[in-house]
Order: structure tokens, then C-alpha cells, then sequence
């Protein structure tokens, strides 16, 4: 397993967000992350990438014990996540922030004696990055000027420059177009086979065409693990969940 | 459908010397429902921003029941009696859930009671500050803030992002109803673009900066050639399966 | 020792108050309009003047003046809001330092230039002076009657900002302005009344400060440093937090001089560093 | 006709521009009543703002004055850093340079162009803690004094001063210099129960709020003995003190009240020419001042070169109105009466009241140095 | 966006990178023009050097405050303890080289900013500036009650600086401090120019836009501010033993909060992150004044008010925010 969690558990006063949450993550997985609104999906990926400390239970990155381990720490470790809600750098060009992550990465962002333009590779791996998502266009622009689509885009770019083991997107599709959502997914299933990615979408073709196994969380807690086709009949996820639309 | 609620005429708006719409006249009747489609970027949430006054048109005309408002501020056409739903949700932060909704409330057909019975969610977060919610909690604030001051031309900026399939069905029905029974005018922005014509009446789909079709929505509905030039609707099943 | 020990937190206590009076309206103007308002003690210098020339000139009484002082204070900033202010809410706060900063030199010109540069002492009718004796301690007067006042300010504040739908307008303008127009709500009054509320507040502080620090044109420069430490201790916004922070300063402040005088002049500063690096956002702070 | 040109350097903007007018207002004072001419030259001012105690400041403004707008000779200096900065340039330029306030008395020694009209600290507190003891009769005392240059000295000299005569001294605290409230301070004075405390604050708003706190705690004359420099009991402090200033006992060079033509004349002159205000020690210094300048030039005809001036500024003396005063010629510091005052009401108002004299005192710590 | 730009991007994104970061003419000219007071304007000569070391001072102010987002009221501590190191090393030790003095100076400053960056770095927004505001005061206290080593307010006496390389005497005129000065203030700029050009400078400007999102890119951004910290402290105490040596004063204002306070002004003034601001600001903020107060010493800050309100109400973006607008919007 790249990514396991044991028994995570969260607590927000006496609301209980995450009961027990027991999930492992295969390299290779498309894996989604389904559930109602509130269920505590997005928390979940806060406590597995830092951003919330978890009451109890531990995470494990390639078998190693990381649940102590700083956020930025777990992103160099190869644990990389994008954000429901964006979080950009506005007035950055989408250039310069993929760059400026792809900079992280290779540990040369800490170096103030040469200039920027001295890390072409990082430099070019960025634009090709963002060429990919169909950013080539506004990549010298503000992001701040970007239309929300494009910067749902910059948010899925900025993650994928981090070169992550395991990506967990939050979302990714929210406010993307369809024909760009689809060449979103595409890029996200062409990444090579080892990283595993696990996905929280409420748009259900996306989900049924493009998860392997779908994970469903009510009420902070697993309910099912399954297949698509399982889920998809499961009657009480029909009930909290689906409602009668795809029937 | 009885007289015109909405009128734009000839107008242009965008960013300081960026034009994004350009020769926009559009018209919708009371009650009248009208959606908004086009690419990513084409200026969708910008059509809407003109009407509510918070983009400035840089030429033409917005009449709203009978009044020019043009020139008036937003909080000005916001008591005229238009209420807007932002993209990115944008709910006040510092505010509880039910400070939300009634810091601008208006009284009329929607209150407290009305929203917790559509989204029951809400009542019981009701104490969370406005940061800490879930992001399909978030939208559901958002509309329910701007019905909070009972508005009569409602604009919704993808409303149905984020939402759980459930939810996504029950405030369709509420949207449906509120046009169909209580003659609530809408414009709706929505990627979903099947949804968004089963919602509405007629539809417009703006291509670079102008006004590219226009047609009643059921028509549009049928006529999947259009959607697929203007919209890129069809969804050519993603490899992901052979990943 | 018993003795000792009431008459150092009563001194305390009223030193704190002495702060929370210069600093809660921009406890009103930074702290809830999130607006820097370096100007802060121009305007509390408006009210320091407003009372002393009414006192000195028409012999106005001194219970009188401070809601004049309110009122001159409140009145200017709305003139000075219409024309500047209002262009700043959105332009950030480097701006808004620059700005203000600009202000004070402005309003120190003006009160050398209309006051002259000397001292304006006040004289306090004679039941505010002196002090009284009960259980064998002897407490001023003057500091009596700034306590009593800072429990009336704070608890008129608490109610209409904290516990009413105008705290919440205005919270909510300040998170979102765009939005908030968009819902009806109009932004431009309310920033006006609270940016009123907030100079006024200041107006009345400065005027209240006068009999224990004095006036002069540079007043608007001089207390800047104590009035922003009150705000962040006690957290932005918080009208509660202000009072606690500024009588937990004052406090500290005094009992630590009277304990550790050769600290004297450090406690103030370390107060603030340790209790910002526990508490970041403030004793009561939320952002 | 030639000019000899004089730079006023002070602190014009800022927390101490109050003390840079009342030098002017004393400077242009004498420049109105004796004419702008002496010994065939037009004398002409150029004014330079510090900002306050900045010595880097002060010594380029000093270097622009001989430089660019070549001036004859430097005056001013209401803070010690001023003064302090331009010395080195006084030497290198060759100019008189005449402190009229900069109250610390090694200063002086920087430069061998400088020359000192105003006082110095130990001068009139080492006398005052001599004089406690020795006509007052107290024996111990708490000292209270702001925690910066000027007050440690004012400390240490009245201490000197009042061991020496037989005193002990019971405490001694220092308050930060922008102290706005003096409560915990004055409890422990309280704490220790002296005869007597003496106070040494910086001029502008906290006199008054240290008298004030004093008399909160009923510590006041004549139960304690209040000793201090002149400043606390200036004519704003005590109108804000009232009452409670009764009886505080001060020590000075220039009392405002003191019974003298050559004052009255001073303190009228400088009313009219003031809007009714007073002078105060500021006034004096820069109104000796330019007398000092004014009478030099007599002596040499004119010839305004630093080394004629300062040799005609040595042991030059001269009935001031503070009374009679010189300049040391060994030293170049500033010799005169110190006055002890006593508040006290005259013709129902509070005042300065003279209840003993000092002749010709010298810096102490100039004396004792030798 | 014209088309040939997007096209040129494609291209090599690199070029188009480092085309930005091109020494332009108006900055060969800029600097050019910095060497007239030598020749056309002798007398102003000692203000032009206090310029130019106010100008290395608001240069380190923009490292953190321009480019990181770090908003600072203390950050006369590093000026002031620059400035000390460099007089007590004379006045005490009776060592007067000024090369050296720099140096050691900076050192002692850089030394200060690494250990309260820890500080710093814990917390945001108003918290940070008033930390940065009671550190400062807190140095300010300390260097008063030290009377011994620092004079206290009276100030350091008995500073003397040895020539440069042994040859440059420090002249009345002030020749030789303004040469010095400037020449301390070209390098500083040249090392922050690389700074903020660098993949580092990247990393810092992301900071000041979303610190938040700093560590889900895997950016250790603390050690990032601790980095940019310290090498701000150290210009700034460069900045700060330059003035000991061309003035050989030294008082407790150099630590003061107002020192800390007009540093940021003339910053802003100027315009903040783009460097340039930072030597703008000093220069129109010092020559104004030294003008206005020419003219009237004791109301010179009633026009300077106005200035400043004036520079916000027309160039939000400060002095040279403006002056760009206006010549992008020519061509
Ligand atoms: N503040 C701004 N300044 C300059 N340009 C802007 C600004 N906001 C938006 N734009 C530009 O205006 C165009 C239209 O943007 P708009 O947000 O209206 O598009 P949209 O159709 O709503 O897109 P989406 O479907 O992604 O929400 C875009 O090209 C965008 O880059
Ligand atoms: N800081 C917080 N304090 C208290 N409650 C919180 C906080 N953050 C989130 N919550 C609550 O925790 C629950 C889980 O939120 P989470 O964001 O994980 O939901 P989600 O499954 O991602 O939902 P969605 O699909 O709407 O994004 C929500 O009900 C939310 O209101
Ligand atoms: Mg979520
Ligand atoms: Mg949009």
C-alpha cells in the first residue's frame, strides 16, 4: 500500500467528522472519494496531508509512519493534494507558480545566488505542465485575471508539479467545463502508473467512468468500499446519496 | 409571459480595458427564465456581475422594471430586487451560518424556517462560523443568503457546483418550482448544460464576447450539434479505465 | 501589605483603563473595519482640544465637554471619510498607513499652528481631583471616575456591536464588500457610521486622557505605540478582548514596576511579545 | 554690508519643538531689542530642524551650515545628541558654537569652539542636595528620576550633593522616559516613608502627572519634602497641579517671578512678543546666548573667525536677566546663581518663590575633575 | 497579451523569464545619475550620502516587507545595532577601519535577525508587526540601560574612522563618505537584486501571496523567512555602521521606532517590491524635507503629510508604481 490510514479519528466540539477511517490506497489506484455534503470527505484530506491533526488513529506513506510528519514535509515525501476551494498565488503568473513548486521539489528554492532564469528545467517542466491542462495561453497573465475555471485548472497544475506517489484531489471539476474536465481526467489517468490517486467528485458519470473503486463516506465514517457498479446499486447510497437521478 | 422584467441593450463591459462582452442585448420577461452558456472564460459570471452592477457596463443600457439602472450601485438594485449568487461562494466568514442569513435579509416569501426546511443541513450548523463548513455546505449558504432577501430576478453563477446528486435534485425541484408557481425570474450560468435547459426557458450561449445564439431552451435541448460547437458538451467517455 | 497589594491592581486596573479609553475606537476602526488608522490619536487629539478650549474659553463644564468631544471628533472624521477614506477601504494597507501617517503630520501642524507647541493643561472641577480614603487606602478620584466610565463604554459597545444586527453588517462589509453591496447591504453607510463611532470613541478618549498625559500637537504620534499594543493584545474586533488586554497591561505594567522597577520600561513591550506569541490572534481575538 | 551668518540647530518638529520655539522666541527676543547689527555687521539667522536627540541629523545639518551656507557661527543645540553631533564639526570648521540648552555638563569638552550659556544638571542639583541637608535640615530622601542621560546625572548630583552634606539616601528608582503613569512608582516611595523625595522629569506633561500621583498618595509637603529640578513646577504644570504643588521645593538658574528690572523687563518683552506666554529655561539660554554672541563680536571688532570669538567669550560676564552670570574661562561652561524656590501663593496665585540663593556656581563635576 | 508574446513563450519560457530580469536603460541611467551630486551638486553632499544609506536601509525593508510580505516596525533594531557595533568597535576598542566596520556590523545584525526570526516566523498580520514593533522597543530599552557601552542618550563620543584602504580621508565636504556611501549602496542593491531574481525571490513572493498554500507545494516557507530575515538584518546593520562611520555618531535614535516608522514611509512611498521604490522613497522623502524645512523648519511636515496623502489618493502604488503606469500607458 502507498497510502494507508488506521482508524483516523476527528472531532470538531462534539460533531464527529472522522470515525475510524480506515483506507488504503494501492499504487496505481483511481480510487473516488464519494459521499454527502458535510460527510467529512475534505477532512479527511486535511488530516492525511497535515492540515488538521487527527484525535487518534495513524497515517502511513509507504509503510512509514507519517502522522507527526509537517505538511510540506509529506509533500516532498511524494503526498500531494489540491484544494476544493482554491488557493492560488494571485497576482503570480501560472508559470511562475508551477514553477516556483517545481523549484520545491528539486530543493533549488532556496537558492538566492543565481537567478531564476539559471533553472530552466524547472522553468520549462513548468510550461509543459501547464500546456498539458490547456494553460499555455495565460500562463504569462496573473492568475488573479484568470477566469475560475482556468484557475481550477492552475490549482490541479500546481499539484501535479510536485511529481506526488499519491494525489488527492478535492474536487478537481468543480466549475470545470465538461470538455475540459474530461481532458483534466485524462491527464490525471495518463500519470504514470505507480502514483495512486484518489479523487472526492459529486458529478457521477466522472466518477462511474473513471474510478476503479469507489469509497463512500456518511457521517464521517466508511460506509462502503466497492466497485462502481456496486455502488451504484447499493441502496442506501442511493438513499443519503444518489437520490433517484441515476437510477 | 407578461411584461419585460430585465432589459440589457447594446451593452459592453470588462475589465478596465479589457472588453469581455461586447453588444449584449438581452431581454427577459417576468417570471421569465433564461440560461447563460459558453466556454470557460467567455464571460458567463462577467454577464452576470454587469446586471448586478459590481462590473460597470462601459456602454448600453440595463432596465429593470421599467427603471434605468445603469448607474446604480449594486445595494441599490440588490432592494430593486435583485439578488445574486456568486461562483466562488463567498460567504461572510466571520459570520455564523444564521448570521448569514439574516445580516441582509428582506422580509417575504423566504425566512429562516422556509431555508431550513430546503436545506435541513444548515439548521444543523447553524452556530458554525461561515469558515467553517464544508464546501457543499458553503453553497447552500450561498443561496440561501441571497433568497433570504427575496428577490424577484434571482442570478445563479453555477449553484449546483459541489453538490451532493441528492441535494442537486431537491434544489432543482425548489428552482422549478420557485419559477413555475411563485413567478421568480431567473438567469442561470450552469455547466451542466442539460440541466441547465430543463431549468429554463430560453437560452443564450455567448461566444467571444458576444451573444452567439439564442433560442428557446427546449429546442436547444434538442439540437446537440449547436451545444457541441458552443459548449463542447459531449463528454467522450475518459480514458480512465485503460490507467 | 494587604493595603499595598489593592492600591497597586486599582492603579492598575485604572492605568489599563486609561489605555482602553485612547484605544477603543480603534479597537472600532482597526479592529472591525480592519482599516489601519494610524490617525487614531489625531482624532483623539481633536477631542483633547475640543475640550480644552471649551473649558478654557467659554468655561464650559468638564462632563459637558467629553460628549462635544465625541461629537467634534465623530463629526471630522465623517468629512475626512466622505472625501479620503472611503477610497482607501479597498486599496490595502500600506495605503492606508501611508495615508494616515500623512494625516497626523497634517494634524500636527494644524495644532501647532492654531495651539501653539506648549502644553494644555486642564483644571478638573474639584470633585473629579484629589482622592478619597476608604479602608485605610486612599484612591484617586479622577481614576475612580475612568473606571466607571470604561465599564459604561464597554458595556454599550458590547451590546450594540457584538449583540445586534449592525455588528453583524458590519462584520460582514468587511469581509466581503463586494457581496455585501451585492445583498443590499449599503457598505458606504455603515463604514461611515462605524468609521464615525470609532474617531468619536477616540474623541472622547483623548479627552478623557488629558488630565493624566497631557496635550500636545504631537499627542497624535505618542500613544500610537500604546493604543495599537491594547488592540492587538486584546484581538481584533473584540471589544471584550480590548478591555481585558488593556487591563491586563495596565496591571502587569504596574504591579511589575512596582515589584521589578528596574524593568520599568521593559514590561510593557515584553508583555506584548510573550502574550502575541502564545496567543497570535489575541487574548479574544478570532482572526 | 557683511553679515555674520549664525545656525540655529533644534529640534523644531517632533515631541520637543515646544522647547526649539521658546529658545527661538529668547533668541529673536534679543536680536528685536538690540538690533540685527553689531560691530558693523548685520547678523542673519539660518534655521535647521533636527527632528529630536538625532546626532547624525545634527552634524550633517552643521556640516551643510559651513559648507553650503557658510556660516560663521553654530548655535542652538536644545538636546544633548545635537550637541553632541556637531562638536566634532565646530573643531574641523573652526566656529563658535554656543550651547544654549544641551545640559550635560562633558559635552562641553568635545570641542575647544564650544561654549555653554544655559546649565548644567549637576549644577544646580548637586547645590540643591547640599542645601537640603544643610539649610533644610532633612536627613533622608527617596530619589525619583526619569531614566535617560539628563536623569541619572540629575540623580547622581543631587545624591553627591546630599551625602556629602550628611544625608543618606533611601532609595533611588528611575521610571521610563515616556512614562504616562507614575502609580507603581510613588507606592514605593510611599513603601519606604522618606522625609523627602526628590523628582527629576523631562519638561511637557509629566510634571504635572507625577505631582498629581504624588498628592493621590498624601505625599506632600509639608508631611514629605518634594525636592526637585525647576521643570516640575513650570507655569502649565503648576496650573494643572493646583493645590497640590504647595510647598514643592525647586532648584533653577532662572526663576520667571524673580524680583528684578532687568527680568521684568525679559518677561514683558517676551510676552508681547509671545502671545502672552512665558519664557521659560529655553528662552533664557538662547536669549544669553545671543547676548554672548553679540558681545564677542563687539570685542573683536567684528572678526568672526571661531578662535577670536571663543577667546573673547572666556571669562566674559554679564548681568542676565536670571541674574549675574560669566563663563569659566578654563571651562567655557556657563557660572551663576543657583536658586532655590519654594512654591508658594502670591497675590492668590501658585508661584516660584526664591527662598535662597547660591553665587557663582561652577559645574561641580568640571571642579571636581581637576 | 499580443500574439508574438504567447509565441515566444512557447518557445523558451526560460528566455522569457530572464527577459524580465534585464538590466534595462533606465536603470543604466539611474545609476549614472546617482554620481551627479559628486560633480554637479558638491554641497548636498552629506544629505546625499544620508540618501544613500537611508536608501540601503529601505533596500533591506523591501526584502522583507516588498517581496516577503513581512510587515516590519522594528527593523531599526538591525539598523541600530549595525550602527553600534561599528561605534563601540571605534570608541572602545579604538578599531576604526571602515571596511571591516561593516562587515562586523552587518554580522552582529544578520546575528539578531537569524535569532528573532524564530520569533517572527510563529506568527501574522498584526501580530508580526507588532512583534517586530515591541522587539524593536525592547533593543531600544536595552541599548538605553547599557549607558556604559552604548552613552545612552547622550550618545557614543570618541568615534573616529580611519581613511578607506588607508588613502580616503572622510572630508568636510563629504566626498568621500557620499562615494563610500554610494558605492555600499550599489553592491547592496546588486545582492538584492540577485536575491529577488532567483528561484528564492520566486519563493518569497509566493509567500506574500498565499502563505498558506506554501507548504501543499512541499515549501519549508519558515526557513524561507528565517533565510530572507536575516539577510535583510545584515544590509540593514550594514546600512546602520555606514552611518556611525561617514557621521562618527551614534544615539539611541538609530533604534528608535521612529527610525523604523520613516523607513516603511518612504518605502511605501516609493512603491514596495520592485527595489527601485525603496531608493525613490529615501530620495524624495529626504530631499523633501531637507527643502521644506529650508524653507520652514518648524511646518515642513505639513507639506509632507500632503505629499504622502497625495501619493495615495493619485499612485496607489506608490511613486514609481505610478511613474510606470504612466510610461507603459505612452508606448
Ligand atoms: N478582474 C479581472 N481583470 C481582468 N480580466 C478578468 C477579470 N476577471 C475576469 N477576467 C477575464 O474576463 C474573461 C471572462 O471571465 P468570466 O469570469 O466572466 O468567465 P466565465 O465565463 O464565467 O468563466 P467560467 O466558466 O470559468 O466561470 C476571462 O477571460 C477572464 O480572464
Ligand atoms: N473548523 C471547523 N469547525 C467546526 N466544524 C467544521 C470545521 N470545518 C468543517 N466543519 C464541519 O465538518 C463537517 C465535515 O466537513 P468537510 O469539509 O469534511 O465535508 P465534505 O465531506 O468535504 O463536504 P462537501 O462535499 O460539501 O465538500 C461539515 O459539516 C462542516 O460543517
Ligand atoms: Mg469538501
Ligand atoms: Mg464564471
Amino acid at each position: 500500500m502507498v497510502l494507508s490510514t488506521q482508524s483516523l479519528c476527528k472531532k470538531f466540539g462534539s460533531l464527529e467528522v472522522a470515525r475510524d477511517i480506515s483506507i488504503n490506497l494501492p499504487a496505481g489506484a483511481r480510487y473516488a472519494l464519494i459521499g454527502p455534503n458535510g460527510a467529512g470527505k475534505t477532512t479527511f484530506i486535511n488530516l492525511v496531508t497535515g492540515q488538521l491533526k487527527p484525535d487518534s488513529g495513524r497515517i502511513l506513506l509507504d509503510g512509514q509512519d507519517i502522522t507527526r510528519t509537517g505538511t510540506a514535509d509529506r509533500v516532498r515525501k511524494g503526498l500531494t493534494r489540491t484544494f476544493q476551494i482554491n488557493r492560488l498565488f494571485p497576482e503570480l503568473t501560472p508559470l511562475e507558480s508551477v514553477t516556483l513548486a517545481v523549484c520545491e521539489r528539486e530543493g533549488v528554492s532556496a537558492n538566492f545566488w543565481r537567478g531564476l532564469s539559471a533553472h530552466r528545467d524547472a522553468i520549462e517542466e513548468g510550461f509543459a505542465i501547464l500546456s498539458r491542462l490547456g494553460l499555455a495561453d495565460v500562463a504569462t497573465r496573473p492568475t488573479r485575471q484568470l477566469a475560475y475555471g482556468q484557475q481550477r485548472l492552475v490549482e490541479i497544475a500546481l499539484a501535479l508539479a510536485t511529481k506526488p506517489k499519491v494525489l488527492l484531489l478535492d474536487e478537481p471539476a468543480a466549475g470545470v467545463p465538461k470538455d475540459e474536465s474530461a481532458m483534466l481526467f485524462k491527464v490525471v489517468a495518463n500519470l504514470p502508473e505507480d502514483i495512486a490517486v484518489l479523487f472526492i467528485e459529486h458529478d457521477m458519470e466522472i466518477v462511474f467512468s473513471f474510478a476503479t473503486q469507489v469509497i463512500v463516506l456518511v457521517g464521517g465514517a466508511v460506509l462502503l468500499q466497492a466497485g462502481p457498479d456496486e455502488v451504484k446499486e447499493d441502496p442506501r447510497v442511493r438513499e443519503v446519496y444518489l437520490g433517484s437521478a441515476h437510477v | 409571459m407578461s411584461e419585460t422584467l430585465l432589459e440589457l441593450k447594446d451593452v459592453r463591459s470588462g475589465y478596465h480595458e479589457a472588453v469581455v462582452l461586447d453588444r449584449i442585448s438581452v431581454s427577459i420577461a417576468a417570471g421569465g427564465s433564461l440560461a447563460v452558456l459558453g466556454r470557460n472564460g467567455v464571460g458567463k459570471t462577467t454577464f452576470l456581475l454587469t446586471i448586478m452592477g459590481i462590473v460597470r457596463p462601459m456602454r448600453g443600457t440595463i432596465t429593470f422594471k421599467g427603471t434605468e439602472v445603469s448607474r446604480l450601485t449594486p445595494d441599490r438594485r440588490a432592494l430593486l430586487g435583485i439578488g445574486w449568487v456568486p461562483q466562488e461562494r463567498e460567504v461572510f466568514k466571520s459570520l455564523s451560518v444564521e448570521e448569514n442569513l439574516t445580516v441582509a435579509a428582506r422580509p417575504g416569501r423566504w425566512d429562516l424556517d422556509a431555508i431550513y426546511a430546503l436545506f435541513p443541513r444548515l439548521k444543523e450548523r447553524r452556530r458554525n462560523m461561515g469558515d467553517q463548513l464544508s464546501g457543499g455546505e458553503q453553497q447552500m449558504l450561498a443561496i440561501a443568503r441571497t433568497l433570504m432577501t427575496n428577490p424577484s430576478l434571482l442570478l445563479l453563477d453555477e449553484p449546483l457546483e459541489g453538490l451532493a446528486p441528492i441535494i442537486v435534485e431537491e434544489l432543482t425541484a425548489a428552482i422549478r418550482r420557485m419559477a413555475q408557481d411563485e413567478g421568480l425570474t431567473l438567469v442561470l450560468v450552469e455547466q451542466h448544460a442539460d440541466v441547465a435547459l430543463k431549468l429554463t426557458d430560453r437560452a443564450i450561449i455567448l461566444e467571444r464576447g458576444l451573444v452567439a445564439h439564442e433560442a428557446p431552451s427546449a429546442d436547444l435541448l434538442a439540437d446537440r450539434k449547436t451545444l457541441d460547437r458552443y459548449v463542447g458538451l459531449k463528454l467522450d467517455a475518459p480514458a480512465a479505465n485503460a490507467g | 501589605m494587604i493595603n499595598n497589594i489593592v492600591i497597586v491592581l486599582f492603579d492598575g486596573f485604572a492605568f489599563g483603563m486609561l489605555l482602553f479609553v485612547l484605544s477603543v475606537g480603534l479597537t472600532v476602526t482597526l479592529g472591525l473595519m480592519n482599516f489601519i488608522n494610524l490617525a487614531h490619536g489625531a482624532f483623539g487629539m481633536v477631542g483633547g482640544y475640543v475640550t480644552v478650549m471649551l473649558m478654557r474659553q467659554y468655561g464650559v463644564p468638564f462632563l459637558l465637554t467629553l460628549p462635544l468631544a465625541f461629537l467634534g471628533a465623530a463629526l471630522v472624521s465623517v468629512v475626512l471619510e466622505r472625501i479620503f477614506f472611503r477610497r482607501l477601504y479597498r486599496s490595502g494597507e500600506l495605503n492606508q498607513v501611508l495615508f494616515t501617517i500623512g494625516l497626523v503630520f497634517v494634524a500636527a501642524a494644524g495644532a501647532t499652528y492654531f495651539f501653539g507647541t506648549g502644553q494644555q493643561p486642564i483644571v478638573l472641577p474639584s470633585w473629579l481631583r484629589g482622592s478619597v480614603e476608604l479602608f485605610g487606602i486612599r484612591f484617586g478620584v479622577y481614576r475612580m471616575f475612568l473606571i466607571a466610565v470604561s465599564l459604561a463604554i464597554t458595556a454599550v459597545l458590547f451590546f450594540t456591536l457584538e449583540r445586534t444586527r449592525f455588528g453583524a453588517k458590519i462584520r460582514a462589509s468587511v469581509d466581503n464588500q463586494k457581496v455585501a453591496q451585492a445583498l443590499g447591504l449599503n457598505v458606504e453607510r455603515i463604514f461611515a457610521i462605524t468609521f464615525a463611532l470609532g474617531s468619536g470613541l477616540a474623541g472622547l478618549g483623548g479627552a478623557l486622557a488629558v488630565e493624566i498625559v497631557g496635550l500636545d500637537p504631537s499627542f497624535g504620534f505618542h500613544f500610537l505605540v500604546y493604543v495599537l499594543i491594547v488592540v492587538s493584545v486584546g484581538g481584533l474586533g473584540s471589544i471584550a478582548g480590548s478591555f481585558l488586554g488593556a487591563a491586563l497591561l495596565g496591571i502587569g505594567d504596574v504591579a511589575g514596576k512596582y515589584l521589578v522597577p528596574e524593568l520599568g520600561s521593559f514590561l510593557i513591550y515584553l508583555l506584548l511579545v510573550a502574550i502575541l506569541l502564545v496567543k497570535p490572534t489575541g487574548l479574544l481575538g478570532k482572526r | 554690508q557683511e553679515t555674520v551668518k549664525v545656525g540655529l540647530i533644534l529640534p523644531y518638529s517632533g515631541p520637543f519643538a515646544d522647547a526649539a520655539k521658546q529658545l527661538e522666541a529668547g533668541v529673536t527676543l534679543y536680536i528685536q531689542k538690540h538690533g540685527d547689527e553689531v560691530a558693523g555687521k548685520k547678523i542673519e539667522l539660518i534655521r535647521k530642524d533636527t527632528g529630536g536627540p538625532n546626532a547624525d541629523v545634527a552634524r550633517r545639518l552643521a556640516q551643510e551650515l559651513v559648507v553650503r551656507d557658510q556660516v560663521d557661527i553654530l548655535a542652538g543645540f536644545a538636546l544633548t545628541p545635537e550637541a553632541v553631533g556637531v562638536a566634532e564639526i565646530a573643531t574641523e570648521a573652526k566656529k563658535l558654537t554656543v550651547l544654549m540648552n544641551a545640559a550635560t555638563s562633558s559635552i562641553i569638552d568635545l570641542s575647544p569652539y564650544m561654549v555653554r550659556t544655559s546649565v548644567t544638571i549637576p549644577q544646580v542639583n548637586y547645590a540643591l542636595g547640599k542645601w537640603a541637608v544643610e539649610e533644610a535640615g532633612v536627613k533622608q530622601a527617596y530619589t525619583l528620576v526619569s531614566d535617560y542621560g539628563p536623569g541619572h546625572d540629575a540623580e547622581s548630583s543631587f545624591a553627591k550633593g546630599f551625602t556629602e552634606a550628611g544625608g543618606t539616601i533611601l532609595g533611588a528608582d528611575r521610571t521610563p522616559v515616556a512614562n504616562p503613569d507614575f502609580s507603581a512608582y510613588v507606592q514605593r516611595v510611599k513603601d519606604s516613608n522618606p522625609e523627602a523625595v526628590y523628582i527629576f522629569v523631562p519638561g511637557g506633561a509629566q510634571p504635572a502627572a507625577i505631582g498629581k500621583a504624588l498628592a493621590d498618595r498624601g505625599l506632600s509637603p509639608p508631611d514629605t519634602k518634594i525636592f526637585a529640578q525647576g521643570e516640575l513646577t513650570h507655569p502649565e504644570a503648576l496650573e494643572s497641579m493646583g493645590e497640590t504643588a504647595r510647598g514643592v521645593i525647586t532648584t533653577f538658574h532662572y526663576t520667571l517671578e524673580r524680583d528684578d528690572p532687568l527680568n521684568k523687563e525679559f518677561v514683558d518683552g517676551y510676552h508681547a512678543a509671545n502671545n502672552g506666554r512665558s519664557p521659560d529655561l529655553f528662552s533664557i539660554g538662547g536669549y544669553d546666548g545671543m547676548h554672548l554672541i553679540y558681545e564677542a563680536l563687539k570685542k573683536t571688532n567684528g572678526d568672526a573667525s571661531g578662535d577670536a570669538l571663543i577667546e573673547a567669550a572666556k571669562g566674559m560676564s554679564w548681568d542676565s536677566p536670571r541674574g549675574p552670570m560669566s563663563i569659566d574661562p578654563e571651562t567655557r561652561d556657563v557660572v551663576q546663581t543657583v536658586y532655590i524656590r519654594e512654591v508658594q501663593e502670591v497675590d492668590g496665585k501658585l508661584q516660584n518663590v526664591v527662598i535662597h540663593e547660591i553665587p557663582e556656581v561652577k559645574d561641580p563635576l568640571h571642579g571636581a575633575a581637576k | 497579451m499580443t500574439h508574438n508574446q504567447t509565441s515566444a513563450i512557447v518557445e523558451s519560457p526560460a528566455r522569457w523569464i530572464r527577459s524580465r530580469n534585464r538590466w534595462t536603460i533606465f536603470e543604466i541611467l539611474f545609476w549614472i545619475a546617482t554620481l551627479a551630486p559628486l560633480y554637479f551638486f558638491p554641497a548636498y553632499l552629506n544629505l546625499a550620502s544620508q540618501v544613500a544609506i537611508t536608501a540601503l536601509f529601505a533596500l533591506s525593508v523591501d526584502l522583507v516587507l516588498g517581496y516577503a510580505g513581512i510587515i516590519t516596525l522594528g527593523h531599526a533594531m538591525f539598523f541600530g545595532l549595525g550602527a553600534f557595533t561599528a561605534g563601540i568597535l571605534s570608541s572602545r576598542y579604538g578599531w576604526g577601519e571602515p571596511i571591516s566596520g561593516l562587515l562586523l556590523g552587518g554580522m552582529v545584525a544578520a546575528l539578531a535577525g537569524y535569532v528573532t526570526s524564530f520569533l517572527i516566523v510563529r506568527v501574522q498580520h498584526l501580530a508580526l508587526i507588532m512583534v517586530t514593533l515591541g522587539l524593536g522597543l525592547l533593543t531600544f530599552e536595552l541599548a538605553n540601560s547599557l549607558r556604559w557601552l552604548t552613552g545612552g542618550t547622550d550618545g557614543l563620543t570618541g568615534i573616529s574612522t580611519w581613511k578607506i584602504f588607508g588613502y580616503f580621508r572622510f572630508d568636510l565636504w563629504g566626498y568621500t563618505s557620499y562615494a563610500y556611501s554610494l558605492a555600499v549602496l550599489f553592491l547592496g542593491f546588486l545582492i538584492c537584486r540577485l536575491v529577488v531574481s532567483s528561484s528564492f525571490g520566486l519563493a518569497l513572493r509566493g509567500i506574500r501571496e498565499n502563505v498558506q498554500r506554501m507548504p501543499a507545494i512541499g515549501s519549508d516557507y519558515k526557513w524561507h523567512l528565517r533565510k530572507v530575515y536575516t539577510i535583510s538584518a545584515a544590509i540593514a546593520g550594514i546600512a546602520g555602521a555606514l552611518l556611525t562611520q561617514t557621521t562618527n555618531t551614534v544615539t539611541l535614535e538609530v533604534l528608535s521606532f521612529q527610525r523604523s516608522a520613516d523607513v516603511v514611509v518612504m518605502l511605501i512611498l516609493g512603491g514596495t517590491g520592485r527595489l527601485y521604490g525603496a531608493i525613490i522613497g529615501a530620495v524624495i522623502f529626504l530631499v523633501a524635507k531637507d527643502q521644506l524645512a529650508g524653507i520652514n523648519p518648524q511646518y515642513w511636515f505639513l507639506w509632507i503629510g500632503i505629499l504622502l496623502m497625495a501619493v495615495v489618493l493619485f499612485m496607489p502604488k506608490g511613486i514609481l508604481g505610478g511613474l510606470s503606469r504612466l510610461i507603459r500607458r505612452e508606448d
